[in-house]
């Protein structure tokens, strides 16, 4: 999901997400309506953002912990085996406080990795990862499609995005000008998109 | 029962975060206990008069106690979005609205538990054979307090001012709670027993059942983003 | 003050009370239409212009 | 989006004009043809303004809570709306309320106001929807301060039967009812034209009640209106 800021890119997000009611018009995940009260469908979805959904004065262990014992209802969840996915797992009984904001969003990474839902919905996820991180990422999101999840990716990082996904949308004070699967070449995207590509970008 | 195991879940959490950061209980215990004192510099209590003002203080006491403890209710949540990432989850809202209840209603107890025989002390009064009773009326009080209290707490939690407008919200609804613990407790000192205090004893027991299932039924509708 | 002074007093003020009440009503009532008349008539230039 | 902007505004003219002349002739009525009351005299005849008003607060607290529980369960904006319109004027007849029963109070019992228990509960209830108008007033985004004054809505009107049991059972434990208060209800032993005075400004007050709903509805419709196309045009 492509846009310039405040296109409506981060609601559409958070209406995706369930945590806001549509005022018009209605939201189906597999049929299934979104209405406040059926739990069960939220199962089925994450939300990748970077305001990271993490207890601070919890440790990083328990924070997974607990997510994990409210999606999966189960105790033993591998989280160890997450958190070495993220290489955090040395950081385990550090407060989530203590660690900086691009641990965090691996963290967030790791809790997203733990619970594996059908939908996965990121909001600008590039902004604090490194290296490795990004690749960590990357990998991560490849692994949900190939286990035949989805993933919607709102974000700046044009080039990156375009080589992950197959689909394009972008949107535009707040309707969507533009929805198309990815083919090459893009003539069609080339032009829809031109206008907001910074000055000297191609 | 998943509605209960995720209560204990959401419960367990807010005592860790408790534990841990140590906000509410301590400001709670030495405002009730600061309370005390200001009834008692304020109000010339004779010592006869004391058995009868002690109901109504203490209650006043826990009432302004309980509502610092439900000002703060929900901070934990307020942290990078915390409450968010619950309403994506597959909670169910009338949970989080039993854990918060429970765990305000812990909060207040753990207070009470030491600002009750304080006050016994205090205020020299002789009769603690009565505790029990007292114990068990302040309890009923209290349970309907953090009930309705939580609930007010979540619908005025993104009003501006919120810190002002949950008692002008909450403590109207609260008058039958209050008259119903200060006419229990003081008959529990005047008699010793109930006795006349049955009716209020039964009122209150209905207002905490009536505003606990409420509580969870529309809890749902309170807290949505 | 002798009863029908009461009377007088309670009466005033309470039709009083509603009398204002209905004015203020009265006066919010026909600024908001006002300026929903404004908003239409300026929708109404606006398709002009597109079309 | 506004549907038949004419006809509505003529038959609101018309309960307008109705409910002018039930009060004209209810007020009549009560001053003038009503025969003073045999223990209270003329003090009475505030009785026909008091009865008629809190039984429009009370119709209101219970609009409130329709408004609140439909808005709750479809989400319709004009649920919300009815619940708003019905909670602003239940706060007015409220205040009116008190404002007759200390009046009434001051011959009767020589002072402003008493703990008696009738008025001790109109007090509360004006408290929790004057909290219901300053909490909707303090939530900038519209649909959060709706959802959250609807729950309110319903939480004040089925907490008020418990405040009324606990206010009478405080008020009789501690001052029995003295003789002048008149517990029993006015109509008992009473001359028919005082009853036909009551009815007459019952009926003149819920005209105006409805008149007033409606106009304040209609403002609360369009001020809605302005904002959606303001967001619309802004957006």
């Amino acid at each position: 999901m492509l846009g310039p800021n405040g296109a409506g890119k981060t609601t559409l997000l958070r209406l995706l997400a369930g945590l806001i009611v549509p005022t018009l018009g209605s939201i189906r995940f597999d049929g299934v309506e979104f209405a406040p009260g059926n739990t069960g469908l939220r199962r089925k979805i994450g939300f990748l953002s970077p305001v990271d959904h993490l207890y601070e004065n919890l440790t990083v262990a328990e924070n997974l912990r607990f997510f994990a014992a409210l999606y999966l209802r189960s105790r033993d969840a591998a989280i160890e085996e997450n958190l070495a996915a993220v290489q955090l797992a040395a950081r385990q009984s550090d407060y989530v406080a203590n660690l900086s904001s691009g641990l965090k969003c691996r963290l967030s990474i790791a809790k997203w990795r733990l619970l594996q839902p059908e939908l996965l919905l990121l909001d600008e996820p590039y902004g604090v990862l490194d290296g490795s991180g990004v690749d960590l990422l990357e990998d991560f999101l490849l692994a949900q499609c190939v286990r035949g999840g989805i993933v919607v990716i709102a974000s700046h990082h044009v080039a990156r995005v375009l080589r992950l996904c197959n689909r394009a949308v972008i949107l535009h004070q707040g309707r969507v000008t533009f929805d198309e699967t990815k083919r090459r070449p893009w003539p069609s995207f080339d032009r829809a998109f031109g206008e907001f590509l910074p000055h000297g970008d191609s | 029962m998943t509605l209960l195991k995720e209560t204990y879940l959401l419960l367990w959490k807010d005592l860790l975060l408790e534990l841990r950061r140590r906000e509410s209980l301590l400001t709670m215990f030495f405002f009730g206990t600061l309370l005390l004192f200001v009834f008692h510099f304020s109000f010339d209590l004779a010592p006869d008069k004391v058995a009868e003002m002690a109901p109504g203080l203490l209650w006043l006491a826990f009432l302004f106690t309980g509502t610092l403890g439900l000002a703060q209710l929900f901070n934990a949540e307020r942290e990078n979005h915390c409450l968010d990432a619950l309403l994506l989850s597959p909670l169910d809202r009338g949970a989080l609205f039993l854990a918060k209840t429970a765990f305000n209603l812990i909060l207040m107890l753990l207070v009470e538990i030491v600002v009750i025989p304080l006050f016994w002390i205090l205020f020299n009064l002789n009769s603690w054979n009565l505790l029990p009773q007292i114990f068990l009326v302040s309890l009923l009080g209290t349970v309907g307090f953090c009930s309705l209290g939580t609930m007010m707490a979540a619908v005025t939690l993104r009003a501006r001012a919120r810190e002002l407008l949950l008692p002008l919200v909450l403590f109207p609804l609260m008058i039958p709670v209050i008259l119903a613990t200060i006419r229990c407790m003081e008959n529990i000192l005047r008699m010793g027993e109930f006795g006349e205090a049955l009716p209020w004893l039964r009122l209150l027991l209905g207002f905490d059942v009536i505003f606990l299932t409420l509580g969870v039924l529309l809890f749902d509708h309170v807290i949505e983003s | 003050m002798g009863a029908w002074g009461f009377v007088g007093l309670a009466y005033g003020i309470v039709w009083g009370i509603i009398l204002l009440y209905l004015i203020s009503l009265k006066r919010r009532y026909n600024s908001a239409q006002v300026e929903l008349d404004a908003l239409s008539s300026v929708e109404a230039t606006d398709c002009d212009v597109k079309k | 989006m506004i549907e038949g902007g004419r006809p509505i505004k003529k038959r609101r003219g018309i309960l307008g004009a109705l409910a002018l002349i039930a009060i004209a002739v209810g007020l009549y009525w009560g001053l003038v043809i009503a025969p003073p009351d045999a223990y209270q005299g003329q003090v009475q005849r505030i009785m026909y303004l008091h009865l008629p008003s809190i039984l429009t607060a009370y119709l209101s607290y219970f609009l409130v809570f329709i408004g609140s529980g439909m808005y709750l369960w479809k989400r319709e904006k004009r649920d919300d709306i009815l619940a708003h319109s019905a909670a602003e004027l239940g706060v007015l007849f409220t205040a009116l309320t008190i404002i007759e029963g200390s009046i009434w109070g001051r011959p009767t019992w020589g002072v402003w106001w008493t703990w008696d228990a009738r008025l001790t509960l109109t007090a509360i209830l004006l408290l929790i929807y004057v909290g219901y108008l300053m909490l909707r007033s303090l939530i900038e985004d519209e649909d959060r301060a709706a959802a959250a004054a609807a729950v309110l809505g319903i939480i004040g009107f089925l907490d008020i039967p418990l405040i009324h049991m606990s206010v009478y059972w405080w008020r009789t434990l501690h001052q029995p009812p003295s003789i002048l208060q008149p517990n029993k209800a006015p109509w008992e032993n009473v001359h028919p034209s005082m009853l036909i005075a009551l009815t007459i400004s019952f009926v003149g007050f819920l005209l105006l009640y409805f008149y007033l709903l409606s106009l304040r509805y209609r403002f609360g419709e369009m001020r809605g209106e302005i904002k959606a196309r303001r967001l619309a045009r802004g957006g």
